[in-house]
């Protein structure tokens, strides 16, 4: 059913490749060239909206592994971010950690919090849930902000981090955005596979079991507390990387960079790309990026040459087109683009023959 | 196998607020055989399942497996052990893959840790293609070869009881309780799912306490039966001694009459 | 800090309360949608900002009168509200649920413009304007916007109640927010409950809008951040329980009273946090909320 | 079928999306000829300071056309980039970075102090003068933040300073007097409050602090402390709403104490006029007059105002977007030919005694010091209009530069 008649597989191995065809793997050879030469001919401000496009990947393959694998709704996926990047930016600043390492701390300190965020889904489902880490989330910035901890995390108008050093090499001056797209391209790829695998082993089937039927799951022998604090921990060890390594593309790092919309963002993407699909994580991201970027690009070029006076009202028409184009994409396909996508693939695959 | 009997309960009760639904119960499930509960709706019968499985917490009672204490146990530890349960309803995985579905059956026999899973090298990976051999056989069986790529949700109900049944199996269990695996059945499905259940029994050596509400299912596959009317047992035996207990059909009336 | 005396804690508790009350009705606008529908509706501060927006048009200028203006802006929102609802999310009837939250967060966007497109950013004149003079009973002093909204709610919780008990429609709304299926079952028509819902939670919102904007003296974008509470209010009711959405918003506004009162020993914000720690608490010892009702699952 | 064609539509959206963002600047050569000047306007056009923006960025674009149609700079023709950066840094680093790549900036310009605060070494790596709406002090230091310029209308805390001083010269009472300071934590008060505390305390003033965060719908308990702490003035550093409710609370609980505002919570006309009598007799300190102040240069405004929106309406904001643009035209002009953003720089910080004619006092930089003046005039709102009660100047110490 997912491989055209006349593959075959030899070995369990063989089928559980990423690339299985030809086709795939050309495709994967293409897409690998297309991505490492995009910044070389295209101006920085793209590779700059594709570092947007990567951070956003790995963020919401974290939140869909939350929501979308293992159906635990979060509306506290910004605040694990925060805790990632805040804890990236004191071990580089404190502790003079170079970048992997630091970005890696942020993660593992989002995972630890992402594991008391978690806490409460023994007893609490649902929405409930979504406002218990709705709650977690703004504990979180009130600590940030308490008079104590703020001076040392520099809030509110935020410090500087350091340059980029992977080892001797130190990435700043005129290619830092370059230098930086690889990088980040290399964090989401390392995401994507990493999410990948893991959805498909034991631990992938096991939220999944959770998502569709929690009691089903306890007679398989899973223990569903225990894989919903995992879920939880996984998914903010995703954010805290992605939160760390956006505060680092950004030099600056404030709690601003992390309100409660930064979250809303992500849902949407993952509702809008596809639940419990790690492409739909890299599809939405990609769609609502673009999607922001190229209304706000087509309004004020388009729109502000017919008259300069329109300024306010340009901008309140790109927001009504942005909610609408949402609204279109979900009211046409509610399973997200992913599930769309797979329509049109059978379409055609059967081709011409329709039957 | 400890002993002669792989499930005793005794003294069950159990009530929801002012409800009872188990009321004094005790039964020994003999190893290796087919033991039948039946009775009217509401009669208990899956409150008693729920009780083995540990979803209901029994206000009474002891419940011994193998001849160790489970009452106290969470579901996912007596899963561990070997008790494997169906649904009466469909609860399979419906977006995933039949092989999914059953792999996910193999979860307790594997163990790699996420970081292994995560990076995908080494036990991870051997333990999946191991375990994926095990579950291609248990495919097999049950002659599943057909849909083992396609969502569960999409299969015919018999088809998806089938998975259910191939995926309680892939925790290789010492004691499967089955909830109504016959309901909705055509003839010739519940037919190859009561030979499923003969070959669990007699070639697998799996204990089965069986929940069906078709009697001469039961009639033919029982070893032993047990009779509940309202939380309560009252009668239990081989199969033929049992329906000729007129309490029995007292029971059944203006139920499905055996 | 001043002693705290007795008089100051009771009128900080009945100010809190108060203030709770202006949360109240936007509050049940969010639990009626989420009653009938389970859609979680991610735009009720947009349908508050709109609300409040829509009164001051026919407030200041189209009706000279204010109770007319007031009426014709219910009338106005509460047809606004089943159109949005017919026409984002009634395709999405018995769709995942999630679809419908995103539908919600896209509606929420675009209102947010239309909403800029149609009045501009720059402040607007609050539809009523409550007298600054408070309201004094003894050494208590109580802002009359308080006292008006709790004033308010009452009215607007009574009519809903009496609708609910007394009407057919309201029969059907209660059955529908028991069991959808159950309902549709039973012969209700599960689209005019979630049409009337919309109705409702529009109309609401409208009047949280007026009570709201009466705070500030004037309309405009900064209502949204009012709006985050009404989620965690209605967890902390319950949200399937009318009276919850009541309770839960009351209790929301005497916690931020609380809060403040400790701020100055705990530390700035904490008016703010208090409350999320009392929900917090809340929702560890009763998870389905105060007044809300725990379903057993069928196994 | 239908599921396809509406597929098909939405495929085409974001291909004509994505099509117009790929091809559009390669159409447009990215190098282009020097003979005209570019400067980014990325501005609050949506956010919480929308409406000040929008009358704002009017006065720049009115002052700008103005300047070009009398020839422009040196013979050259000023183009006004001009976007919405949704009071968002990350969003203002995606223009930034846009404009940076297919125009030559000779300044930058932006709207909220936290946007500042996370794009400030992005804009001074690219060597590229940055300016601002917002004029928080630790950013006004040029020791520390060279590229930056803060609006030219002085600094947050030489506002609050100036009152504090010209309050406490006039204090007669027997005892210090109190202030309190009313102030939130998340936007751009933490970058002004520690500033006037210290400075408050160094002119004998006793200080009480209370917060009143964004969002608030009620400030009960905090008026009542500073009611029972007997409080003779409270500096506001608050955004509008919640200077409103601020003012209105103060008013409930019968808090008799002077109050100086935050001037983009107050110097506005739609706020003031909303606000009514809660306004009266409030203070604020700000540099710049008012719309219609009847000074010299208040002339040209007018009459660019008269030509250009004839119906619109006429705010202070509109004003103070006016004199910054005037400054950076200012420096435009004393950079000469050369439009590379060091030499602006220079010659922005060469300014010196740049006369406004009446609208502000006159203007200065220096390469140590971006603060434009130090000179503050206070205002108090009498029957809806702004009166200015008295004129300031703080010495220009370093001690105070940068807090």
């Amino acid at each position: 059913m997912s491989a055209p008649s006349g593959i075959y597989s030899k070995s369990y191995e063989d089928e559980i490749a990423i690339a299985r065809t030809p086709i795939e793997r050309l495709a994967l050879i293409i897409g690998s060239i297309l991505l490492l030469v995009f910044p070389l001919i295209t101006p920085t401000y793209y590779s700059v909206v594709a570092i947007y496009i990567f951070i956003a990947i790995i963020s919401s393959i974290g939140l869909n592994i939350l929501t979308g694998f293992a159906g635990q709704v979060s509306l506290g996926h910004s605040a694990l971010m925060a805790v990632g990047a805040y804890a990236a930016a004191v071990a580089a600043r404190y502790a003079g950690l170079q970048f992997l390492p630091a970005i890696f701390i942020g993660g593992l300190a989002a995972a630890c919090a992402g594991f008391v965020f978690g806490a409460p889904s023994l007893r609490i489902k649902g929405f409930y849930l979504a406002i218990s880490t709705l709650l977690a989330h703004y504990i979180i910035f009130f600590i940030i902000h308490l008079p104590s901890v703020a001076p040392l995390l520099g809030v509110p108008h935020g410090f500087i981090l350091p340059d980029v050093a992977l080892g001797p090499f130190t990435i700043s001056g005129t290619f830092r955005n370059l230098y930086f797209y690889y990088i980040a391209l290399g964090l989401a790829v390392f995401s994507i596979i990493t999410a990948h695998n893991l959805m498909r082993s034991r631990i992938g089937r096991a939220f999944v079991a959770i998502r569709d039927n929690e009691n089903a799951a306890e007679v398989l022998g899973i223990n569903v507390y225990r894989y919903k604090l995992l879920a939880f921990t996984i998914s903010s060890f995703y954010a805290g990387l992605a939160g760390a390594t956006y505060v680092y593309f950004v030099r600056v790092i404030i709690p601003g960079h992390f309100e409660l919309r930064v979250t809303i963002e992500y849902i949407a993407i993952i509702l809008l790309g596809g639940l419990g699909r790690i492409w739909g994580s890299i599809l939405g991201s990609f769609i609502i990026i673009i999607l922001s970027e190229g209304i706000r690009y087509i309004t004020v070029t388009y729109l502000y040459v017919i008259s300069p006076e329109v300024s306010a009202y340009v901008e309140a028409f790109k927001l009504v087109i942005y909610g609408a184009i949402i609204i279109v994409i979900i009211l046409t396909e509610p399973y997200g683009v992913v599930a769309l996508l797979r329509k049109v693939k059978q379409y055609f695959k059967l081709w011409p023959f329709r039957y | 196998m400890s002993g002669e009997y792989t499930l005793q309960v005794i003294d069950l009760n159990l009530s929801f607020g002012g409800v009872t639904a188990v009321q004094n119960l005790s039964f020994r499930v003999p190893s290796g055989q087919i033991y039948s509960i039946i009775g009217p709706n509401g009669a208990g019968k899956t409150s008693v399942l729920n009780c083995i499985n540990g979803f209901y917490k029994p206000q009474r009672g002891r419940i011994i497996f193998n001849g160790r204490e489970i009452t106290d146990l969470s579901p996912h530890k007596r899963a561990q052990i070997g008790i494997a349960r169906v649904f009466q309803g469909i609860e399979i995985y419906r977006s995933m893959s039949v092989i999914d579905n059953i792999m996910t059956g193999r979860h307790i026999k594997m163990n790699a840790n996420p970081i292994l899973c995560a990076l995908f090298i080494g036990p991870a990976k051997h333990e999946e293609v191991r375990n994926r051999a095990i579950v291609e056989e248990i495919i097999d069986f049950l002659n599943l070869e057909k849909y083992r790529k396609f969502p569960a949700g999409a299969l015919p109900i018999g088809i998806q009881k089938r998975v259910a049944l191939g995926r309680a199996l892939a925790l290789e269990p010492e004691l499967l309780l089955l909830d109504e695996p016959m309901s909705g059945m055509s003839i010739e499905e519940k037919e190859d799912m009561c030979r499923y259940i003969i070959d669990i029994n007699e070639e697998r050596g799996i204990t089965i306490i069986l929940v069906e509400h078709d009697m001469s299912v039961v009639k033919d596959l029982s070893h032993t039966v047990m009779v509940m009317d309202r939380g309560m047992k009252i009668a239990e035996g081989r199969p033929q001694e049992v329906f000729k207990d007129m309490r029995v059909v007292r029971a059944y009336v203006g139920e499905s009459v055996a | 800090m001043a002693t705290l005396d007795l008089i100051t804690l009771t009128q900080i508790l009945i100010a809190g309360a108060l203030t709770g009350t202006l949360y109240a009705p936007l509050t049940l606008g969010f639990n009626i949608i989420y009653r009938s529908s389970r859609v979680v509706n991610f735009a009720q501060g947009e349908l508050l900002l709109i609300g409040a927006y829509v009164a001051y048009t026919f407030t200041v200028l189209v009706a000279s009168n204010l109770i007319i203006g007031l009426m014709l802006a219910i009338i106005a929102t509460g047809l606004v509200g089943p159109l949005i609802e017919r026409a984002v999310l009634r395709p999405l009837l018995a769709r995942p649920v999630f679809a419908a939250i995103l539908v919600t967060i896209g509606l929420g966007i675009s209102l947010q413009g239309t909403s800029q497109l149609i009045w501009g950013v720059t402040p607007l004149a609050a539809p009523v304007s409550f007298p600054a003079e408070p309201i004094r009973i003894g050494p208590i002093i109580l802002p009359s916007v308080s006292v008006y909204s709790a004033l308010v709610s009452t009215i607007l919780v009574s009519v809903l109640l009496l609708f609910y008990q007394k009407t057919k429609l309201g029969l059907s709304m209660r059955a529908a927010g028991e069991d959808q299926a159950l309902a549709m079952a039973l012969g209700v028509n599960v689209r005019t409950v979630i049409a009337t819902a919309w109705t409702i939670s529009a109309v609401s919102s409208t009047v949280a809008g007026v009570l709201l904007s009466g705070v500030f003296g004037f309309v405009s974008y900064y209502l949204l951040f009012v709006a985050l509470r009404v989620y965690v209010a209605a967890i902390v009711g319950g949200l399937d329980s009318v009276g919850g959405a009541i309770l839960g918003s009351i209790l929301i506004g005497v916690g931020e009273s609380i809060g403040g009162l400790l701020e100055p020993s705990v530390g700035p914000g904490f008016r703010d946090a208090f409350p999320l720690l009392l929900a917090l608490i809340v929702m560890m010892i009763r998870p389905y909320g105060l007044l809300g009702t725990e379903r057993i699952e069928r196994i | 079928m239908k599921k396809v064609v509406a597929l098909l539509v939405v495929v085409a959206i974001l291909a004509i999306v994505a099509g117009v963002l790929v091809t559009q600047p390669l159409t447009t050569p990215a190098p282009r000829p020097a003979e005209k000047i570019y400067v980014g306007y990325a501005f609050c056009l949506t956010g919480p300071f929308a409406g000040p923006a929008e009358d704002g960025i009017k006065g720049i674009r009115d002052y700008i056309r103005i300047v070009n149609e009398r020839g422009g700079v040196n013979g050259r023709e000023i183009v006004l980039l001009i976007e919405d950066n949704e009071y968002k840094p990350e969003t203002t680093i995606r223009i930034f970075t846009r404009w940076k790549e297919q125009y030559k900036l000779s300044a930058f310009v932006t709207c909220g102090t936290h946007v500042v605060a996370a794009i400030y070494q992005m804009v001074a790596e690219a060597r590229i003068p940055y300016s601002d709406t917002s004029m928080a002090g630790p950013f006004a230091d040029a020791r520390k933040y060279p590229w930056y310029f803060p609006a030219p209308l002085g600094s947050y805390t030489d506002h609050y300073r100036a009152f504090l001083k010209w309050f406490k010269d006039k204090w007669a009472g027997p005892r210090a007097p109190r202030l309190a300071i009313v102030w939130e934590t998340k936007a751009f008060a933490p970058l002004v409050k520690p500033g006037v505390e210290s400075y408050a305390k160094d002119l004998g003033y006793e200080v009480m602090v209370e917060v009143v965060e964004i969002g608030s719908t009620s400030a009960l308990e905090q008026m009542q402390r500073i009611k029972a702490y007997n409080a003779d003035v409270v500096a506001t550093m608050l955004p509008p709403a919640e200077t409103a409710l601020v003012l209105r609370t103060a008013r409930e609980v019968g808090l008799k104490a002077e109050f100086v505002n935050f001037l983009y919570s107050i110097y506005w006309e739609p706020l003031v006029e909303r606000l009514g009598p809660l306004a009266e007799g409030t203070y604020f300190g700000a540099p710049f007059v008012p719309w219609g102040y009847d000074v010299p240069g208040m002339k040209d405004l007018l009459e660019a105002h008269r030509r250009f929106h004839p119906d619109d309406r006429h705010t202070t904001q509109y004003v103070s977007g006016w004199i910054s643009a005037m400054v950076l035209v200012e420096a435009l002009r004393r950079a000469g030919d050369d439009l590379s953003g060091e030499n602006v720089r220079r010659a922005w910080e060469s300014i010196t005694n740049f006369d406004t004619k009446g609208l502000t006092p006159p203007l200065g930089f220096t390469p140590m010091d971006h603060r434009s003046t130090t000179t503050i005039w206070i205002w108090k709102i009498e029957g809806g209009k702004f009166v200015r009660v008295a004129e300031v100047t703080l010495p220009r110490d370093d001690g105070y530069l940068g807090k």
